[in-house]
């Protein structure tokens, strides 16, 4: 039997790996990708945690999750993509006009 | 299903009904400006059912009591103000669509699940429908770049406090086996501190932190707040905050009050942070909306105090607090936005030199607001009565030294507040006069604020007595 | 042998990631993403969650991924694959990753979880894990369902108004 | 008796009558409320002093002034002998002075403002000496020093006059901060302010002493002290006697009425109306006395090289003061009151002769530019011949008798320290007639050294200015015979002999005399030589070798020097208290405390904040990452330090 | 007392209403705007009258009382009531303002409507300052002056008008800061905000020491007290003559006004204990004050500078401790008021002329100017406590107190009468003596306008110098009743430290 916390340790793994993802792209669709990332590196703790609790709380909060991404995917990229009709960068540090 | 159950849900499901509505009415009409006016109108039918509504439905996962009721007043009213604001805003902007004014309610609808949440699912996902729209209403004026980056960078940071704020969810509920927060509550209680609680305590409170913008998770505010549709950084100055007030306030009282004590010590150091911040950067800046936004950042501190202190008596200082914050920022907003017209932006402080000359009357409005928002020591404003309460709380609460900070922090904000007056009565204007977009809806909203402002600070009795109430 | 599915899986998921993170071509970030969430899905269906591994699958990799590669291939991007990858501090900000991974790992080891919920294995198996999921998201979890609802409307209007070329001035 | 009232009331009516109507109604004729004014209070006084002559005083309380926990003082009025004579005296000369103005003043611009000062002053003065309580007198004392300080800026468009007359008031702000304490102190002691009970009560506090600073003073002789540097200001004493001689900046006619006759004998009235309280202190008496003859001496040795001739008069003041203080600190306030009332007469004469003279010569002060003025204004000759006989102390004029008087009671007892002080008045009174016929000689005798257009201005001043000029010299002359010592009446076998010190005896007491006769015609005719050889050295230098002087002067370089610079005491005054107070007030206070100190920390803090919040901001960079990282770094650092506390 | 209408109430909010009543005449009627502001000043002047002919001096308690609930929540009221100490103030505030509209009807030419109204609204919070007995609505007065003063001062000031008005407020209100954080904690331990409730307590001696710093940051910056006073000089010299007026005249005095108010009964044993280290600031007060004078060039500067002597002497007589010197002080506040208002006034009359206030251009004014000179006279003469004025009278009693409280204090307080003296007559000499300027050679003498003021201010200057008991009067059972409670501490500990010391 897998010990729970080899899931949650491989969650936090996945998650702490999309924090530096998202600290360090300059890309602003890979820092995206990375944000994905710690909703995974969530998803798979809650899963995991559901499991072994026998409560499917967790996996529907999972469920909601996906869905939560999904939408934020579409708006998320539905301002990059209004953003790079005005200046056509994906490159995070060049979008820095407000400052200071 | 029996109808009843679903009676604390009323005004939600007749707001998103009207945003439905005000959506599909979006597609036939070309005067956008009715979809605003629907838009209260719905608010108004809205607030009529709150007063029926209280109550718990499915099962503790939505709570309608006087603390969520409370609050939201204050997201209708933000709401109201934010249309009125917006309707020649967006027109000037050339940003005139409809979906905006659904998307403002489609927001509110977020915050009011926000604050009647009685489980972090519902809690998630009410802060995911407000933060959506907003995101999308920060880049509304789609052709403005600075209108994308803000969208950008809120999106952004936000996405990645939500994520934050799931591993908090993720695990208390590991801990917990319940997402329900007064459930939690009972659990923590029973079973006091451990590491992993205390690690949840700290992703959320970082994720409510980054709502809130208390510092070092502020650090958007002021480029977003900057780079929004100025009515829309007055509503998200506002409204989200608020709904972050209400569901911090929440889950940490209720959910992880037994363990204040752990959990007041960051929460003062993040406190005083936020406060000086946001005033000592304020000082600094030129272009009056990102001062607005530090300055935003810095009640932000000021209201965490009300956490801070906690009970009824802190919690209704801090609702207290944000409701005089929502009109006094309101009508300061507005008062910018009434200087933007046609090719003049009218954010600059250098666009105020002089208003007082040429236009005394939005001089004297902005000149309330600003010694509103300075507060503390000036009464008889509203801002005063804030600030007065949530000292006498914090006081009350033994942290006279953390009043003491707080106090000096609100001298040194009338620093900055008292520039934008200097600028508008000591100086002259410079090359032409600025033109005023005064609309009949700017106009009223200005009006409300102004009288709000005034008139609770000499007589605010009846909202302290709600504010008690509702904290019961 | 389910410790060897694991072992297997965590690695992949691991190494994926850190592919996703690292890959100088969002075009392969994109790829390598989904190739890891197929991954995850193999460790939800460890965890006798199906349907979850389903949405995984059809959600997930299918279609958000693919809207990401839709627009990463929609925006012109020739000059990313010769600029830096990386920010100026991205050694600190491994660090900060690197502590936060640490303290996680710290509090976590030895997680043990306190509650028993009704939902063994068997009960799940004997109503079938996409029945059972569906019973709770549809009854207990009703109003999380029409806000989720909603959320993707929001969505929707939003993606739209955003991502639409400029009709009316 | 209340008619007594009149005498102070005439002339502040007058003065408020000619302050509002004299600029535009009055004009010209602004001396007759003036004049009439102090013609009806000198009438009122005479009265007055007939009542008193018959016995009769009066002390009684008007209203109360200020009243504050027990503190409690009235305006309230104090008849007796000595406030009599006094009466006659301020009145009398004033009213001499006021009629000798309507000439002298004619042509003056400010003419209305003029007599609306002098009513002020009179006033002020009559106020000073009838009060019956400290405060009261504080309040005249003040108050004639305002008028002093108005008039002596007269002519204020002219620096000098403007100088000096803030001087005047300045150097006599030190006195009366001294003046102040001492009333004060009385209160703090006696618990009331009123002279009677003052007096009454100063017995029983002879031997009390309080600390300060760990010192333990004699409370009697500490008052005294501190009452005393009123007195020291106000009638020029040295140190304070700065002011005097530059107070003849003022017009003529106040020179003479305040300067010489009245105001700045206000010190000695003031002692002698106090001796209650300074009899109780031999520390106190003595000061007054060595202050008195150092001054007398000192004044004496400068007004003999000075040129200016209102100058010399003045030093001939202070000198003179100094003469009354003697006689004040060695308990005869009798003599002293005697020569004030004999030295107001000639004095005042001798100011208004100097006057006259001015008024000749077109303004002009110098002596050395005068000369053989004698055949052109013999009525001035005359009259100001009499006065300096009488100051010189030569028998029978009024002079002799007060001045004979001081040196024989400062004699009086023969111990070290009287000899001193009356060799020191004996002296002074050498100096005095030196300097006196110096004055005669160079003004009225040889050949005239000013200009033609002078000499052809000459003339003999109208009725209004002789006339005074008359009656006073009549007074020179005459004023002493009420106070003949008993030596000379026992020869002469005139009745009353020393009337006036029995008359003064209820208010000042008289010392015992313990010399016999013999002594007392011994000083006095060493006086009465002393001051023939005075008038005779004045002659041989000014008449008969008028070389001498220039020759002894340049052998004496330094000693000349000294004192026609009047020892330097204005330029170490200045240095050693004016400039280091500016300096002081300008480059410490101004410029460190205030300019560097506070305001560097007033302006300090908000530009730390604002230097503290352009250093924060930079973290503001507008990059999202760095956002991101701030959240994280954040999030990190809560974690580890929540962690860290936890563990512990 | 059987008069129609609530005084207090109605001196406080007559000129309010007057002002926000003006907002609405139109901006080019400048004329009608000067004739209601005169209007409305001068009632309040008429209205307040019967606090000097009905108060009853015969008791300490407060007199004229109204008390309404207001925010009953925190258990707020509307309490307004005067008792001898404060009433005067209130007569004093009423009169200055109309000087104020008087002075400035030719003066100010820019904004006129809204300068009206703040002086009006000014007029209300300075003597609803004085009436409070509720420290909230103390407070809100307090503060609330601040903002039309800040704007008189940085609207139609001199040139550097910016500078110090935002100086002004930072100052006061970094320190009034600390006074609410004081109340708040009073409130707390007494659970009311009602004055003579709080005055009754017996807090320990800790917490009275706390809190007396704590408002004494609000008062000793109002005062000025050294070394806190370095916003005044600019305050008062950048201020248009009204504002300068108001600032000596009747703002200053609320910082001394509140230690006699609040700090002396409410922490009275902490009062005693501080009482050498007042009297201190005090005494270097008045020596720095003076001192600095001498270096100024500046006749409002000059004149600000004199301000901070003078209030050394106030806050002296304050903490003295006794009658006299208590009194005294009261007095001199009042005295000062009238001393000093009236010589910003006559400086406003001058630089109305010659915008100049350097002392160097000016010279011979009294050829070109008698009647105004002979008022400046007065004044300078009043201001340098010459007996027979009114300035004489405080300075006299509180030297008195000063020498009963502490012999050394009263000799040090002493030497400002000298200092007084020399730069006052030494400016006054600059300005009206020696030869004319060419400046100002041709101006005109002053009209009728002018004069009243100055008039109607030499009639205290005389008044209170001839027959001070008019105004002492009202002080005795009031200064007593609070000496009773400053002398008879309160808390074990200062019981103890009174005993060690052997009394003070």
């Amino acid at each position: 039997m897998v010990p729970l916390y080899w899931y949650l340790w491989l969650g936090s793994v996945v998650f702490a790996v999309g924090i530096f993802g998202f600290l360090t792209r300059r890309n602003i669709i890979i820092m995206f990708l990375s944000i994905e990332l710690m909703l995974n590196g969530v998803n798979i703790s809650l899963v995991a945690l559901s499991h072994y609790m026998q409560d499917l709380r967790g996996q529907i909060l999972v469920f909601f999750v996906i869905a939560v991404a999904a939408a934020e995917a579409a708006i998320g990229l539905a301002i990059i993509i209004a953003m790079f009709r005005n200046k056509a960068t994906l490159h995070a540090d060049e979008i820095a006009e407000m400052k200071g | 299903m029996d109808i009843s159950t679903i009676g604390p849900l009323l005004p939600e499901i007749i707001m998103a009904a009207s945003a439905l509505l005000v959506l599909l009415f979006e597609l036939v009409i070309r005067k956008k400006e009715t979809a605003g006016l629907l838009s209260i109108i719905s608010v108004a039918i809205v607030a009529y059912y709150i007063p029926q509504s209280f109550g718990k439905a499915f099962g503790g996962m939505f709570i309608s009591d006087g603390y969520s009721v409370f609050f939201k007043f204050i997201f209708f009213i933000n709401l109201i103000l934010t249309v009125l604001l917006s309707m020649r805003y967006l027109v000037i902007e050339k940003s005139n669509h409809g979906e905006y004014y659904a998307l403002i309610m489609f927001s509110t609808l977020g915050m009011m699940i926000m604050a009647s949440a009685g489980d972090l699912i519902v809690l998630y996902l009410g802060l995911e429908l407000m933060a959506l729209s907003t995101y999308v209403l920060a880049g509304f004026i789609r052709h403005d770049i600075r209108s994308n980056e803000a969208a950008i960078k809120y999106f952004l940071l936000g996405a990645f406090s939500s994520a934050l704020l799931l591993y908090g969810i993720t695990i208390i509920y590991g801990l917990t086996g319940t997402t329900d927060i007064s459930l939690i509550g009972a659990a923590v209680a029973e079973k006091g501190l451990s590491t992993p609680l205390f690690l949840s305590i700290i992703f959320l409170m970082v994720a409510f932190g980054f709502k809130i913008a208390l510092a070092p998770f502020h650090m958007w505010a002021p480029d977003v707040y900057e780079g929004a549709p100025t009515s829309i950084t007055a509503f998200m100055s506002v409204g989200p905050k608020a709904a972050g007030f209400a569901a911090f306030g929440r889950v940490f009282l209720t959910g992880f009050g037994s363990l204040s004590a752990d959990w007041t010590g960051i929460l003062i150091v993040l406190s005083i942070l936020t406060m000086a911040v946001g005033n000592i950067i304020a000082i600094q800046q030129s272009n009056i909306k990102r001062m607005l936004a530090y300055s935003s950042v810095a009640h932000a501190g000021y209201a965490v105090l009300g956490i801070i202190v906690g009970g009824a008596e802190g919690i209704s200082a801090m609702m207290n607090y944000l409701f005089i914050y929502g009109f006094m920022n309101i009508g300061a907003f507005a008062v910018v936005i009434m200087l933007r017209s046609e090719g003049f932006q009218g954010e600059a402080l250098e666009d105020f030199k002089g208003l007082a000359r040429t236009h005394p009357l939005a001089a004297a409005m902005m000149l309330v607001f600003m010694f509103s928002l300075t507060g503390i020591p000036i009464p008889p404003t509203a801002g005063f009565i804030g600030k007065f309460y949530l000292f006498k709380a914090v006081i009350g609460a033994g942290y006279i030294w953390l009043a003491v900070v707080a106090v000096i922090f609100s001298a040194i904000s009338a620093y900055f507040y008292l520039r934008v007056v200097m600028y508008m009565y000591m100086l002259e204007p410079e090359g032409e006069a600025v033109t005023l977009s005064l609309s009949p809806s700017l106009g009223l909203a200005l009006l409300i604020t102004t009288i709000a402002v005034i008139f609770i600070g000499l007589y605010p009795s009846p909202l302290l007595s709600f504010a008690r109430l509702a904290a019961g | 042998m389910v410790e060897w599915f694991f072992g297997y899986l965590a690695g992949a998921v691991i190494l994926l990631s850190i592919l996703v993170v690292l890959s100088r071509n969002p075009v392969h970030s994109v790829l390598w993403m989904l190739l890891m969430f197929l991954h995850v899905a193999g460790l939800y269906l460890l965890l006798n969650a199906e349907f979850l591994a389903a949405t995984q699958v059809i959600v997930y990799a299918g279609a958000i991924l693919v809207l990401f590669l839709f627009v990463v291939m929609l925006l012109n991007l020739k000059e990313e694959l010769r600029i830096k990858r990386f920010t100026g501090g991205w050694p600190f900000r491994l660090l900060i990753a690197a502590g936060i991974l640490i303290i996680l790992k710290k509090v976590l080891d030895g997680f043990k979880v306190g509650f028993k919920g009704p939902w063994s294995i068997e009960a799940i198996e004997q109503a079938t894990h996409t029945k059972a999921l569906g019973k709770v998201l549809f009854t207990e979890y009703i109003l999380p369902f029409e806000i989720a609802s909603l959320i993707l409307l929001v969505a929707i209007i939003g993606a739209v108004f955003l991502a639409k070329k400029r009709l009316r001035t | 008796m209340q008619y007594y009232l009149l005498i102070p009331l005439m002339p502040l009516g007058a003065f408020f009558f000619n302050l509002i109507l004299g600029k535009k109604i009055v004009r010209r004729q602004a001396h007759w409320p003036s004049t009439l004014a102090v013609a009806g209070s000198l009438v009122v006084s005479v009265m007055v002093l007939l009542d008193v002559l018959s016995g009769k005083t009066l002390n009684e309380d008007l209203y109360v002034w200020i009243v504050s926990g027990n503190f409690k003082v009235s305006i309230g009025f104090l008849i007796d002998q000595l406030t009599v004579v006094m009466l006659i005296v301020v009145t009398s000369v004033s009213f001499l002075v006021h009629v000798y103005s309507i000439g002298y003043m004619q042509e003056d611009p400010g003419y209305y403002r003029f007599y609306a000062y002098l009513s002020l002053f009179t006033f002020s003065m009559l106020m000073l000496v009838t009060a019956n309580n400290f405060l009261q007198l504080y309040f005249g004392w003040e108050a004639v020093g305002l008028c002093s300080y108005l008039l002596i800026g007269f002519w204020y468009e002219k620096k000098s006059a403007s100088n000096a007359g803030k001087k005047a008031f300045i150097v006599n702000r030190f006195g009366d901060f001294g003046f102040g304490l001492g009333v004060i102190m009385v209160f703090l002691t006696f618990g009331t302010l009123a002279y009677i009970p003052v007096f009454e009560g100063a017995g029983s506090m002879a031997a009390q002493s309080i600390n300060i600073l760990g010192m333990q003073v004699d409370l009697i002789t500490l008052i005294a002290l501190l009452l005393f540097c009123g007195a020291v200001g106000k009638s020029a004493q040295v140190p304070l006697h700065v002011w005097l001689p530059d107070a003849m900046e003022g017009p003529t006619p106040v020179s003479a009425l305040i300067h010489a006759a009245t105001m700045v004998t206000a010190g000695v009235f003031m002692v002698a109306r106090l001796n209650p309280i300074f009899s109780l202190s031999p520390v106190a008496m003595d000061v007054v006395a060595v202050v008195g003859a150092v001054t007398a001496l000192f004044a004496a040795t400068i007004a003999l090289v000075q040129n200016d001739i209102k100058r010399v008069i003045a030093y001939s003041t202070i000198s003179q003061l100094g003469y009354m203080f003697i006689a004040c600190g060695v308990g005869a306030y009798g003599a002293g009151v005697f020569h004030l009332y004999t030295h107001a007469f000639f004095k005042a004469l001798l100011f208004l002769c100097a006057g006259s003279v001015m008024h000749a010569m077109g303004g002009e002060v110098n002596m050395q530019k005068m000369g053989g003025l004698r055949k052109y204004m013999p009525v001035t000759y005359a009259t100001m011949l009499l006065a300096s006989l009488s100051i010189s102390g030569i028998p029978p004029f009024a002079g002799f008798f007060s001045k004979d008087e001081i040196l024989w009671m400062a004699y009086n007892g023969g111990s070290v320290g009287r000899i001193v002080w009356a060799l020191g008045g004996t002296l002074a009174a050498l100096l005095t007639a030196f300097y006196s016929f110096r004055l005669i000689y160079l003004t009225f005798h040889g050949e005239f050294r000013g200009t033609e257009e002078q000499k052809h201005h000459l003339h003999e001043s109208p009725g209004t200015m002789t006339i005074p000029l008359i009656i006073l010299g009549i007074g020179a002359v005459a004023a002493g015979w009420i106070g003949i010592p008993p030596i000379i009446s026992s020869i002469t076998g005139v009745e009353h002999a020393n009337w006036f010190a029995e008359f003064m005896k209820p208010v000042l007491g008289h010392p015992e005399i313990e010399a016999p006769h013999s002594t007392e015609a011994m000083v006095m005719t060493f006086s009465v030589a002393i001051a023939v050889v005075g008038i005779a050295v004045a002659w041989l230098f000014y008449i008969k070798r008028r070389e001498m002087p220039v020759s002894l002067a340049r052998r004496y370089g330094l000693i000349y020097k000294l004192l026609y610079n009047k020892y330097y005491v204005d330029e170490i005054y200045n240095l050693i208290v004016v400039r280091p107070t500016m300096l002081f007030s300008r480059y410490v206070l101004v410029g460190l405390t205030d300019g560097v100190i506070i305001e560097g920390i007033v302006n300090g803090v908000p530009a730390l904040i604002n230097w503290f919040g352009a250093k924060v901001r930079r973290l503001q960079t507008g990059l999202l990452q760095s956002y991101g990282t701030m959240m994280a770094l954040g999030l990190f650092l809560i974690l580890a330090i929540a962690f860290i506390v936890v563990s512990k | 007392m059987e008069i129609g209408y609530p005084v207090l109430s109605t001196v406080i909010f007559l000129p309010v209403f007057g002002g926000l009543l003006m907002l609405l005449i139109g901006r080019n009627q400048e004329s009608v705007v000067k004739w209601t502001a005169l209007f409305f000043s001068t009632l309040t002047l008429v209205l307040s009258l019967p606090l000097f002919t009905e108060f009853d001096k015969t008791t300490y308690l407060m007199q004229f009382v109204e008390r309404k609930s207001w925010i009953p929540d925190w258990g707020v009221e509307y309490y307004v009531g005067v008792d001898g100490i404060s009433v005067l103030f209130v007569l004093l505030s009423a009169l200055i303002t109309i000087l104020c509209v008087l002075i400035s009807w030719n003066s100010i030419k820019i904004k006129v409507k809204e300068f009206y109204v703040s002086l009006l609204l000014i007029e209300g919070a300075m003597i609803g300052v004085f009436c409070s007995l509720d420290f909230f609505l103390f407070y809100i007065f307090w503060e609330a002056m601040l903002i039309p003063m800040y704007l008189i001062i940085g609207v139609w000031g001199g040139p550097r008008r910016v500078y110090a008005a935002i100086k002004f407020f930072l100052f006061t209100l970094v320190g009034s800061i600390f006074m609410l954080i004081g109340i708040i904690v009073l409130y707390l331990k007494g659970g009311t905000f009602n004055i003579l409730e709080l005055s009754q307590m017996a807090l320990p001696f800790n917490l009275q020491m706390w809190l007396f710093w704590a408002f004494f940051a609000a008062f000793a910056v109002k005062v000025p007290m050294f070394p806190l006073h370095t916003w005044l000089p600019d305050a008062h010299t950048e201020a248009p003559t009204a504002g300068s007026v108001i600032l000596a005249a009747i703002l200053i005095k609320m910082g001394a006004y509140g230690f006699l108010r609040f700090s002396l009964p409410l922490f009275p044993d902490a009062s005693t204990a501080m009482t050498p280290v007042m009297l201190g600031l005090s005494v270097v007060a008045i020596i720095y004050g003076g001192l600095v004078c001498f270096a100024q060039t500046d006749l409002k500067r000059l004149i600000a500078y004199s301000s901070v002597s003078h209030m050394g002497f106030v806050t002296l007589g304050i903490f003295t401790l006794n009658s006299q010197g208590m009194e005294g002080g009261i007095l001199y506040m009042i005295n000062h008021g009238i001393i000093t208002g009236a010589l910003f006034l006559c400086v406003g009359i001058v630089y109305d002329r010659t915008h100049s206030r350097e002392i160097v251009d000016y010279g011979g004014l009294a050829s070109v100017m008698p009647v105004y000179a002979g008022f400046f006279m007065l004044f300078t003469l009043a201001s340098i406590g010459l007996p027979g004025l009114n300035g004489f009278i405080s300075e006299f009693l509180v030297i008195l107190g000063g020498f009963k409280a502490k012999k050394l204090v009263g000799v040090l307080a002493a030497t400002g009468i000298i200092i007084g003296a020399g730069y006052m007559l030494w400016l006054y000499q600059r300005v009206f003596f020696n030869e004319v300027n060419e400046n100002i050679a041709r101006i005109e003498p002053m009209g009728l306008r002018e004069a009243l003021p100055l008039l109607s201010l030499s009639v205290f200057v005389f008044w209170i110098g001839i027959y001070p008991d008019t105004f002492l009067s009202f002080m005795h059972v009031s200064v007593n009743h609070l000496l009773e409670r400053v002398n008879y501490g309160v808390s074990d500990t200062m019981m103890a430290i009174k005993g060690l010391t052997g009394g003070y």
